[in-house]
């Protein structure tokens, strides 16, 4: 693909996202790769996570000898409380989701549609065993819904494109995506390229993305002035 | 950090213009928060909407916001009650607009509102003059009325404890309509009786989760009035 | 009209109706009248009552010294809890109403008809400042809806009719009147007769109600042993 | 006098039949009631519907009833998860049929069941294949699919403390699908890790109030398995 930069790793892409939620925020992490975002949380930022199965003010992992075996998170994995935090329904968990309460959820994706759409929970409308948990509902409940994902397939198949060719998780509610070359917004112009690894040319980036991007108005007063 | 309490009545109804619809939770006096809706005169907001389940009693509280002429529109459930004459005098004189509706759709009309429901069928009031144009549908052999979900600009909730996250407890039948229209507005303000400590409120027992509070304003209040 | 018979009292027919409820049920007594009921329930029954403002097991009213500023009920009148009672907010009392998970709900009533047409909320569709409350939800959700209400109008006018002429509360929920004349079931004969005063007879009864009576089929068997 | 505690398993589940439809709470294995799901089991009851989140893992619990090839239906979110082995051998041999819900949906429709509500409109899913077929409309603005109530025969819930009316709490995450599924059965059914006194609760934290819930069996079970 013609670009000796180096790829960000899982943990710099989830870093790179974590440093730019504003404190106070709600935030409900996806599974998978969005949990890590919880390992990289700024200091100094009270954001309170959200977790389906009925959390407000979920903390992170327990140290081994201090688990809770009643405290798990969506990805059933254990955790623990912030102080502060409290424990909700299930309807009411979905309430706070689908109510548009949550400032944010990032999740991860197969696809973005260069329109927001987004593709995340199934490959295939003839797949076993499919599954969707709450995808759908935090896609279409956030206030924000970031992506967190390889810019291409392991094959070099680009997840950025025009138009979904996976099963749709929601219509044109992707705002932003992080992916391990860049940070791309979703606008009414489509993709806009808001920040790039160093050394990235558009011109690379372009050929491993599906759609057009276009360079964002607050990237080019940045280029005019530096 | 997250800190929703503001230290003054002033301060907690900042930014509340004329024409807001305004949610008061209480039902009569209990969990009525007096404090506020006594800002709301102080701050001579006019053409206001108020969404309640009563229409106040004698001359405090409600009565007195209704008596100040700042009401255009109540859509309550039950403003007949004794020592109604603020509202029963306005209303006889053609100087407010009541939409009655049954108390359960009232409260389910809110709490759709804050869970991101958009409308829902239900039997109350099928056949009856309240159900007067609405649509219907005949679901599992019975029938419905269909009902929009009601939100709201601003939500004045009383609660008796409250920490900076806006988590918050209520006291007995105080309960009432405080926690479904703390969900269900763009502005929550919390007239609390009792400010406690960020861990102090028992995660499992917070009745309310911070995530739908905006603003909290301590005010020991005392025994319900009227 | 001919009866030298004397009718019960609102405390007496409470009484009568009373000592029909099953050990065990969840009741809800509507405001006015039926709160009676409260008054009478048979000793060794444990009858939990429920109030639309978020009350199950409500108690009597307290001794004057030991009135609870928060606790009051439907009626906004303070009462007491009863050991294993508890809170709910107002959407989830009204979830307990319109679901079907009370045994029975008592209530008073203009008219009933006999297809079990209830009105008991307003008297005219011009009246001022109506108020609905709960009593559309209830009337669609309890599983038994039993009415107690005097036999006719104070000038005369019979309450249980063909049809009602009055705004409808709902369509065909009554089961069971109680007046202080007689106790009704309603069924799909209409109105059959269970019970009368001692010394009353069919003819003056239905002299005083504007729709068929008939001798339910319990009566005529007990006639015919007794 | 209320006593909804049962002696044994076999009492708890006694007159559920093949073909019912059956509601287990749970998110993963915390909250899940093993105990009352081997007693299904044992008592080999076939042709079951089970509505839950997840489709169990390993063998133990909710696995086992799959393995045991005593369910035809599944109505669930996310059927697939580390070690859900049995679910998906059954699946990719045409052995069971599976309805595929977004999780906000399936809590909100069995609320709905418990709350009375025929159906509702919500805005998950819109424009995906979980949406096929279904009925939509456009509210205040925004697409939303139509979506009926879930209810059940039975619920079979998983409770931290009970006493014999009811009442319970759960622990934690515990909490999730329990609370809900609680309200939407005609039959409800508590496995409790502990039982206590009537009035040891506190009734403005008790979680299920008691007129939900029809047996209650004491399982001093541990901390979730798997």
């Amino acid at each position: 693909m013609g670009t000796t930069v180096e790829a960000l790793s899982r943990e710099q892409v989830a870093a790179r996202l974590a440093s730019d939620i504003p404190d106070g925020w709600y935030v409900n992490l996806g599974i998978g790769a969005p949990t890590l975002v919880a390992d990289y949380l700024p200091e100094g930022r009270e954001i309170v996570l959200h977790s389906e199965n009925g959390i407000l003010g979920m903390g992170p992992a327990p140290a081994p000898d201090r688990v809770e075996p009643w405290l798990i998170n969506a990805g059933k994995k254990h955790v623990t409380m912030l102080t502060g935090g409290s424990f909700v329904h299930q309807a009411d968990s979905f309430a706070i989701i689908r109510g548009g309460h949550l400032d944010l959820c990032v999740l991860g994706a197969f696809q973005v549609a260069q329109n927001g759409d987004l593709a995340n929970w199934s490959i295939s409308t003839t797949e076993k065993a499919p599954a969707v948990g709450g995808a759908m509902d935090l896609a279409v409940g956030a206030k924000h819904v970031w992506v967190l994902m390889e810019h291409t397939t392991k094959t070099g198949v680009p997840r950025l494109t025009e138009r979904c060719s996976y099963p749709l998780t929601a219509l044109g509610v992707v705002s932003r995506i992080y992916t391990n070359l860049a940070v791309i917004d979703v606008t009414v112009r489509g993709f806009e390229v808001r920040e790039m690894l160093p050394g990235l040319t558009l011109e690379a980036l372009q050929e491993k993305t599906a759609a057009p991007l276009h360079i964002s108005a607050g990237r080019l007063a940045e280029n005019e002035h530096g | 950090m997250i800190n929703k309490i503001v230290s003054s009545v002033e301060a907690a109804l900042a930014g509340i213009g004329d024409s807001a619809s305004i949610m008061i939770g209480g039902f009569g006096a209990v969990g009525q928060p007096d404090i506020l809706i006594d800002g709301l005169v102080d701050k001579g907001a006019r053409d206001l909407t108020i969404i309640t389940n009563n229409a106040g009693a004698g001359l405090i509280g409600l009565a007195r916001l209704l008596a100040a002429g700042q009401v255009r529109r109540i859509i309550c459930s039950y403003p007949r009650s004794a020592g109604s004459v603020a509202f029963e005098a306005l209303f006889n004189a053609g100087r407010i607009e009541l939409e009655l509706v049954p108390q359960g759709t009232l409260a389910e009309r809110i709490r759709a509102a804050g869970a991101g429901i958009g409308a829902f069928y239900t039997p109350t009031a099928f056949g009856t003059e309240l159900a007067h144009g609405k649509e219907t549908r005949e679901i599992a052999g019975r029938q419905h009325v269909l009902e929009y979900a009601l939100p709201a600009d601003v939500a004045l909730v009383e609660a008796w404890q409250a920490d900076r996250w806006g988590n918050c407890t209520y006291k007995q039948s105080g309960r009432n309509f405080n926690p479904i229209m703390a969900t269900a507005a763009r502005l929550t303000v919390v007239q609390s009786q009792h400010l406690v400590a960020l861990g102090t409120l028992n995660p499992e027992t917070v009745m309310t989760p911070g995530i739908f509070v905006d603003r909290v304003v301590h005010q020991p209040y005392g025994d319900p009035q009227g």
